[in-house]
């Protein structure tokens, strides 16, 4: 029980606690407390210190496991930058988001929590759904018609998404029908054991459903939108939630019905699917960057692309999977560099606009090479860790049987990466014209302690690869069934 | 090395450097003669010599050490090149593998320095000479590997003194090949030392000018050195052609030195002719000019590769 | 080896100092000297190791080296040495170049950093033998040579030339990716010691093949891939574009060695197909070097150039192999490898002269020079050793490695035979036309900048002896390979008898007399001062005096009536007009009373202005009218997930 | 008109024809047949939505359908009652019939949003496109119910359902005809999951009515403020954020 109050129970108390308190230096105190404990928790279990036994519909296997350190860990950063955020003066509108910033906060930190160490699609699918609705308020923090629409879109077609997804497990039952699974009340571990006795055409289109309907959350194209509207008019620190943790959690649906799917017949066109929507997300972030003219867009797309490399990876399967799975751990990481700096490029320049930003380099030296690092980092130049994850992708890519697949998507990342850099290079670089920005020195706050941390970890995690991290996700690639 | 090899190349050696303004000389009382002149004498070029040896030495204020230096390294590295040729059946003072390669360059680094010292007046004059030569030159090497490296490259060898050893002259197709080869080295030589149709030596306007026109601002020992370099470049132009007409196979110093004036005055009249009959080409068109020479070159390797 | 561990921490200690001490001064002067002490040290490690001991020996001690990721072969070595050679003065001439930037204030730390990260990463990359150690290598010395491109950021040509730069660097490194995964698919490792033999990989051979080139070409700069490089070394500092030019590329022919070691063949086509590219990029690269005013530009055309020459060494070398020719072989690698390393030092002494110029006069432009030898002599003498090395003359270096391909083509025509004599020909005609071109394009550089009369008025010219020392360093070198090349030529010898030709090791680059030729330039060199002091001696005799040039008469000769770097290369540069994009802007002066006449030559790259540019133009634009999945209205995208879910269905339909 | 008719004949021949094979079957044979009524019940209430131009008649169909589905969850335990079955269905109850209708019509009135839909395309092509779609998903159900066992028309109604909703927002511009649409796909889905079967435990069903209820509150307050800082009620007053 331990466990389960820490990890799902104290961020709901939390959420009530914050409530009732008016301070909000009160609340962060509070929420960094949850979040530490949190984090120290998720840690813990990850590395087989404490061995949890969840109650109810829930429970942990290797996936759960990495998947909760990882959102932890966004969710303790995201929280550690928040307070700092709230103070700057900019944010006169926002007193009232301000209110419920934390409180909304700690109870997205459940609703993830909840979602993430489910053993249930229902449960899973209420959870999800929490995320969501704990997310659509924060990112109308800051009280504008661009927020205000972003959130009317997001969570609106996240609700009508995750709607269909809820479908998808309808179907799923449906496919269980007259077999052993039938009245197994649609619990993972149960499934996966028996996946092979699953109707297939119902398990097809239970596949079909899940993935659609979760693609709205995850960002997979043609249902990026939303998300790609949300995330580029939140505030930092959500956008840096949204990218790294939220969108994490749907693709864990996404893979519990992969795992479902993995021993049966439908295993070939699950995975056909995934690589055509990796792909399509690829091509859709490669159109945008040709006409980039907002950074916080650009790095939503970058977003869209790299959920596309994992849902590719997945769908390749064999070390691509493995890569993708790395790929989860750096891209989240390396989210939340780029957003919390551009978070500060936003307060500096008050825009969004890529042609109003200019010379950031000299403005704001440490969060310009901050930017200019985790865009090197996130177009997969090394020591940083998306270099190797995606070096495993690729390689998979190149020896499944369809080695084509690699072509286009080096050419697609290839132009992404021409594009994406011209444009942060323009900012970065470009004189500064601008007479109205003031030139005073750029303070050391602790968003760019937990930016470097952040890129130090990225580095770190890569170069040292840790025993206990690689074992997890073997074991994770040994319940997909993957043989290496 | 043997020591008596070394002493007959250091003798070819000297011959060359002795003889080179004789040629000069006996080219243009030719000229003179062809024009219906009576010309100087042949002997006038060593009496010229004589004079600017003892001329005053007038450097302009606009150039550096480059003016000082460069007669010097052009005169050693033209007499370097010298000192590869065979003369006759003699092995030269300089023959190792691949000292064909060494005599292009050594002349490039002549070319270079000579071109570099125009450079140092800043006067427009030589500028525009040392423009020319060095555009010229581009052209120049290529038919220098069209011909003499052509001969390497069929025979394999790559010392000159060997090159020319391998001619064989009782091929028909060898025939042919070696006296178009000779027609290029001719336009080369035409070319390299500034001769009419390219270059007019005797004139007196700066604006036609090549070779002259690039030490317009020397005098004295410099011009001394200049115009000496000149002579032995002519002079070693006129082995290479005559070589390729000597029947190395005859060891015997009475045929190689008959054989040598005949076919050195030979080349003399044939050069005056050249310079009596044709004139100056525009400057625009000497390009053209230098890549018909390497077509010829091309044709005559073409012509000889594949039916020999 | 460890020592040489131990340099590299020394060097990359330098990085702690320069961002630890207060003081820029100092804390510059003291990290300059921990890096040169470093590199001497790494130096004295592995030269050693390259000359006397048996290269399967070395290695690092088991902690430093776990599972072979290191290893030390005499090409890594020899390639490592190239490095260590050149940064050293490099490093030299940093101090002093950092020190203008720290006196106008501007902070240097982080392009310091970059800089040792560069040598360190480059120098790691020679000797790593894990696959993907050197891939992260790779990546990390493109990104800081990138971002040490970046010096001057807020330039717009700096922005655009860098970017070239990383956009390029990322294709070659995509192609490295799938070139090691099918080599690591092939032979089941990761460590290059074991990707050997592959030439048995059945049709996967010529991708393979294909690829390494490719990818490796991307980086050294072969045409057509030539075009970042006259974008990128102009802009970068002064240390970067000489480390680019000297040291970088090169890592392009290094891995184009490694590639032929993998596969310890080569068939003839690969040959030809090297060989003719590289005689393009010769030729071209060096016509259009003399079609430029910018001075680095112009020594970035000439990297394209000796990069061809580097790459026609390799084509003889790889028909050598293809017929298992040993001479050959040994002639042309040979003379690639060494002309790799004159390459480096020539190239990085004239990048480093043109540093040292651009900081005194303010521009890259030679058309606004003149006359800087009067202000300099010693340093003009010391420019003037590099450009005669460049252009192959004797008695520098440059003349030696393109006197053994050369030779390499002589042999290649003696051993084949057949029709190879007039296909070697015409290569060796190639290459004298480069010499011709290399002559004419360095006359004019030196003519237009050093010589003549000032074409604008020089405020200050000053030249530390730091300055001094890095370009005596690198010059004493070409004069040292020129003139005594026995031991250099051995050099190259136990490179290529320890890892490429399958020979005893007594096969010397054959039957070349280097002493001889040592005799001759020492001969040259007496004899020039020899006859220099006899003119002297007769001068005095006879008299010497300065005058006016001569000016047919008319006294008022000026600066403006000197020749133009434009004038003088416009009768070459009129040949290729089309291909050098050259153009002329000719205002000739008209009437009794003419007014003032001007005239200015351009000349852009082709490949990059005619085919690249307008290629992603057109290209973006077409994409950018693609108005499919970008709507704004919320209907669509509720009708996307329909539409999504309706076209898997039919998927899922059709499936069998 | 007459398409419909033949439609519906179709729909009520089948029915029947369930109605005298399940005969013998008692209870589960009454469920069968309520059921049936039921669904189609629901699929006329479609019918109806495609057809009105207003937007409080949205609001009724709403209300209506959650009776609907009330009953049919409580159908079920006419035999063996107990309060403890009856949470869910006096949830649904609640939150499907009272509040969020009540919501609904409190959001309209309190915005003044015009009566009628607005429709972007006429609403005999809306009512085809939808009898279209709707044929196909019988047909479908029809196959499909062949090799697994499902109940066609709860499940073919359902989906419809699905599909109408999807419709309406796709084709109505007003922001709240979009909820409306959302909350009949909802429906949709309540009533396909009791075709499938009551897997569910009902926690999680209760859940899934909380989310629903949020969601729709959440929209309620995005709508309130949209139409005060966007000045505009339906889709065109969102067209800001552009790639």
């Amino acid at each position: 029980m331990l466990e389960f109050s820490v990890l799902i129970l104290f961020p709901l108390f939390c959420t009530g606690v914050c409530y009732l308190l008016k301070s909000i230096r009160t609340q962060y105190i509070i929420s960094m407390f949850v979040s530490s404990f949190h984090l120290i928790f998720s840690l813990m279990i990850f590395i087989g210190w404490y061995e949890p036994n969840l109650p109810f519909f829930f429970s942990t296997d290797s996936l759960s496991k990495l998947f909760l350190l990882v959102i932890s860990n966004v969710y303790f950063w995201v929280v550690l930058v928040s307070f700092s955020y709230l103070r700057r003066p900019a944010l006169a509108k926002s007193e009232e988001g301000k209110r419920y910033y934390f409180l909304l906060l700690n109870f997205y930190l459940f609703a993830n929590t909840a979602a993430i160490l489910s053993n249930h699609f229902g449960m899973y699918w209420v959870a999800a759904e929490a995320t969501t609705l704990s997310v659509a308020p924060l990112i109308y923090f800051y009280r504008n018609e661009e927020a205000l629409e972003a959130m009317w879109k997001y969570l609106f077609l996240v609700s009508v998404g995750i709607a269909f997804a809820f479908i998808g497990i309808l179907f799923l039952i449906l496919a269980s029908k007259g077999t052993i699974l039938e009245g197994h009340q649609l619990f993972f571990s149960e499934f996966v054991k028996k996946a092979a006795v699953l109707n297939p055409v119902w398990l097809k289109a239970s596949f079909i459903f899940i993935f659609v309907g979760l693609s709205t959350k995850i960002g997979i194209a043609p249902m990026h939108s939303g998300d790609v509207d949300a995330t580029s008019n939140a505030p930092s620190p959500i956008a840096a939630l949204m990218s790294g943790s939220l969108r994490i959690t749907a693709l864990l649906g996404v893979l519990r019905i992969f795992q479902i799917v993995s021993p049966t017949s439908t295993h070939e066109f699950a995975k056909t699917i995934l690589v055509i929507g990796g792909l399509i997300s690829l091509f859709v972030a490669f159109i945008y960057m040709f006409k980039v003219n907002n950074y916080k867009r650009l790095l939503a797309y970058s977003s869209v692309e790299h959920l596309g490399i994992i849902a590719l990876g997945i769908g390749i399967g064999g070390i691509a999977f493995i890569g993708a799975m790395y790929h989860v751990i750096y891209n989240s990481l390396n989210k939340m560099v780029l957003f919390f700096t551009a978070g500060n490029i936003h307060r500096k320049f008050k825009t969004r606009e890529v042609s109003g930003v200019t010379s950031v380099l000299n403005i704001l030296p440490l969060t310009g090479w901050m930017f200019l690092l985790s865009f090197f980092a996130i177009s997969a130049i090394p020591p940083f860790g998306i270099f190797f994850s995606e070096l495993m992708i690729f390689q998979g890519m190149l020896f499944s049987d369809k080695p084509w697949i690699l072509f286009i998507t080096m050419f697609l990342l290839l132009f992404i990466f021409i594009n994406m850099g011209k444009t942060i290079f323009q900012m970065l670089y470009s004189k500064n014209e601008n007479e109205e920005i003031l030139l005073e020195k750029e303070k050391f706050e602790i968003i760019h302690f937990a930016t470097i941390v952040i890129l130090i970890l990225l580095i770190a995690i890569a170069v040292i690869s840790p025993e206990i991290l690689r074992d997890n996700i073997l074991n994770i690639s040994k319940d997909f069934g993957i043989k290496l | 090395m043997e020591l008596t090899t070394f002493v007959r190349g250091i003798i070819s050696l000297l011959v060359v450097l002795g003889f080179a303004p004789l040629f000069a000389g006996l080219v243009n009382k030719l000229k003179a003669i062809f024009t219906g002149r009576l010309g100087a004498p042949v002997l006038q070029p060593y009496s010229d010599l004589k004079r600017l040896f003892r001329k005053e030495t007038i450097n302009a204020n606009s150039s550096s050490f480059i003016s000082v230096i460069s007669p010097t390294i052009n005169l050693v590295a033209v007499v370097i090149a010298a000192a590869m040729l065979p003369i006759g059946f003699e092995r030269p003072l300089i023959s190792f593998e691949g000292d064909i390669i060494l005599f292009a360059y050594i002349l490039g680094l002549a070319r270079f320095f000579q071109i570099l010292a125009a450079m140092d007046i800043g006067s427009s004059f030589e500028g525009m000479g040392a423009s020319r030569e060095a555009a010229f030159a581009v052209f120049a090497e290529p038919i220098f590997f069209f011909t003499l490296g052509s001969i390497a490259f069929i025979s394999g060898l790559t010392s000159i003194y060997e090159i020319y050893h391998s001619i064989r002259l009782d091929n028909v197709t060898y025939i042919v090949f070696i006296i178009v080869c000779s027609i290029s080295v001719f336009i080369l030589a035409v070319t390299e030392c500034s001769r009419m149709p390219v270059d007019d030596p005797k004139t007196h306007l700066e604006l036609t000018m090549i070779h002259e026109v690039m030490i317009l601002d020397n005098s004295g020992v410099d011009l001394f050195l200049y115009q000496y370099s000149s002579h032995i470049k002519l002079f070693i132009y006129a082995i290479l052609e005559t070589s390729f007409f000597y029947p190395f196979g005859i060891r015997s110093y009475t045929v190689a030195i008959v054989i040598f004036v005949v076919v050195i005055t030979a080349l003399s009249i044939s050069l005056a002719i050249v310079e009596t009959i044709t004139s100056r080409f525009k400057m625009k068109s000497i390009p053209h000019y230098l890549l018909f020479a390497t077509a010829i070159g091309i044709l005559n390797l073409l012509i000889y590769t594949f039916t020999v | 080896m460890d020592l040489l561990f131990y340099a590299l921490v020394v060097q990359i200690a330098s990085i702690i100092v320069i961002a630890s001490v207060r003081n820029n001064h100092k804390a510059s002067a003291a990290a300059h000297l921990l890096l040169t002490a470093g590199l001497v040290l790494g130096l004295s490690s592995s030269f050693p190791a390259l000359v006397f001991s048996n290269s399967s020996s070395l290695n690092f001690s088991s902690l430093l080296n776990p599972a072979n990721i290191f290893r030390f072969d005499s090409l890594g070595l020899f390639f490592l040495n190239i490095i260590q050679l050149v940064a050293i003065p490099t490093t030299i001439y940093s101090h002093s170049y950092l020190r203008h930037y720290i006196d106008e204030g501007k902070s240097v730390t982080s392009n310091f950093i970059f800089f040792v990260l560069m040598i360190v990463s480059t120098q790691v990359v020679v000797i790593a033998n894990h696959a993907i150690l050197f891939l992260i290598c790779w990546e990390v010395m493109s990104t800081t040579a990138y971002l040490g491109i970046l010096f001057e950021k807020e330039k717009r040509d700096v922005q655009t030339g860098s970017f070239y730069y990383l956009a390029v660097s990322h294709v070659a490194v995509f192609l490295l990716y799938i070139f090691f995964f099918l080599l690591h698919q092939q032979t089941n490792s990761w460590l290059m010691s074991d990707f050997h033999n592959l030439q048995n990989t059945g049709s996967l051979f010529i991708l393979l093949y294909t690829l390494g080139l490719t990818a490796f070409g991307i980086k050294s700069g072969f045409m057509p891939f030539h075009f970042w490089l006259p974008r990128a070394h102009p802009i970068a500092p002064t240390i970067f574009s000489a480390f680019l030019s000297g040291i970088i590329i090169k890592m392009g022919i290094y891995g184009i060695f490694r590639t032929y070691q993998f596969f310890n063949y080569a068939p003839e086509w690969l040959g030809w197909l090297v060989l003719g590219i590289s005689l393009i990029s010769a030729i071209f690269g060096v016509w259009y070097a003399l079609a430029q005013h910018d001075i680095k530009r112009l020594l970035a055309y000439h990297s394209v150039e000796n990069i061809g020459i580097i790459g026609i060494g390799i084509g003889v070398g790889f028909i050598g192999s293809a017929y298992n020719s040993l001479p050959i072989q040994i002639l042309g690698f040979g003379g690639a490898l060494l002309h790799t390393l004159n390459h480096a030092i020539f190239k990085t002494l004239l990048f480093i002269g043109s540093g040292v110029i651009y900081q005194n006069l303010g521009t890259r432009n030679i058309e606004s020079m003149g006359g800087l030898v009067h202000r300099s002599r010693y340093f003009f003498i010391l420019f003037l050793i590099g450009s005669i090395a460049i252009s192959g003359l004797p008695p520098f270096n440059g003349f030696i490695s393109e006197f053994i391909i050369f030779n390499g083509f002589f042999t290649t025509a003696k051993e084949l035979k057949n029709y190879y004599p007039l296909l070697m020909i015409i290569s060796a005609v190639g290459l004298a036309f480069v010499g011709g071109l290399a002559v004419a394009c360095f006359t004019k550089i030196n003519s237009i900048m050093f010589l003549g009369t000032e074409r604008k008025e020089i405020k200050k010219f000053h030249i530390s002896n730091y300055e001094y020392l890095s370009l005596s360093i690198l010059a004493f070198f070409c004069v040292l390979i020129g003139v005594y090349p026995q031991p250099f030529i051995g050099i190259v010898n136990k490179v290529l008898n320890n890892g490429f030709v399958t020979a005893n090791h007594s096969s010397e680059l054959l039957n070349i007399n280097w002493l001889f030729i040592s005799i001759i330039f020492i001969a040259l060199l007496a004899a020039i001062i020899l006859i220099f002091f006899l003119k002297r001696l007769i001068q005095k005799k006879y008299g010497k005096r300065i005058s006016a040039p001569w000016g047919c008469g008319y006294e008022g000769l000026n600066y403006r009536m000197q020749y133009t770097a434009s004038s003088y290369a416009d009768e070459l540069n009129e040949i290729p007009k089309s291909i050098l994009v050259y153009h002329k802007k000719v205002q000739s002066p008209k009437g009794i009373f003419p007014a003032k006449g001007s005239f200015e030559s351009h000349s852009v790259d082709l490949i990059d202005s005619k085919i690249l540019l307008p290629a992603f133009r057109s290209m973006s634009k077409l994409i950018c009218r693609i108005k499919f999945l970008s709507y704004t209205d919320i209907r669509y995208y509720i009708a996307f997930i329909l539409i999504t879910i309706t076209i898997y269905s039919v998927i899922a339909f059709l499936w069998n | 008109m007459v398409f419909i008719q033949s439609c519906s004949h179709s729909i009520i021949q089948l029915m029947i024809g369930n109605f005298s094979v399940l005969a013998s079957l008692g209870y589960k044979l009454i469920k069968n047949i309520m059921q049936n009524v039921l669904s189609i019940l629901f699929c006329l209430s479609l019918f109806y939505l495609s057809v009105t131009s207003r937007v409080k008649a949205y609001v009724t169909v709403l209300q209506f359908q959650g009776v609907l589905l009330t009953v049919l969850l409580v159908f079920p335990f006419i035999g063996h009652f107990s309060i403890y079955a009856l949470i869910l269905p006096a949830t649904l109850f609640f939150v499907k019939v009272i509040l969020i209708p009540k919501y609904i019509k409190k959001i309209i009135l309190d915005l003044d949003i015009k009566r009628t839909i607005e429709p972007t395309i006429q609403q005999i092509t809306f009512l085809l496109i939808i009898i279209f779609s709707m044929t196909i998903i019988f047909i479908i159900s029809n196959v499909l119910s062949k090799s697994t066992d499902i109940e066609t028309i709860p499940f073919a109604s359902g989906f419809t359902a699905i599909a109408v909703g999807i419709f309406v927002i796709i084709y109505r511009k007003k922001l709240i005809v979009h909820v409306a649409g959302f909350l009949v796909l909802e429906n949709g889905i309540f009533l396909f999951g009791t075709a499938v079967a009551s897997e569910l435990p009902m926690m999680i069903e209760i859940g899934v009515l909380l989310d629903v209820f949020v969601v729709v509150f959440l929209m309620g307050i995005a709508i309130n403020k949209i139409s005060s800082t966007l000045s505009g009620f339906d889709v065109t007053a969102l067209g800001r954020l552009k790639d």
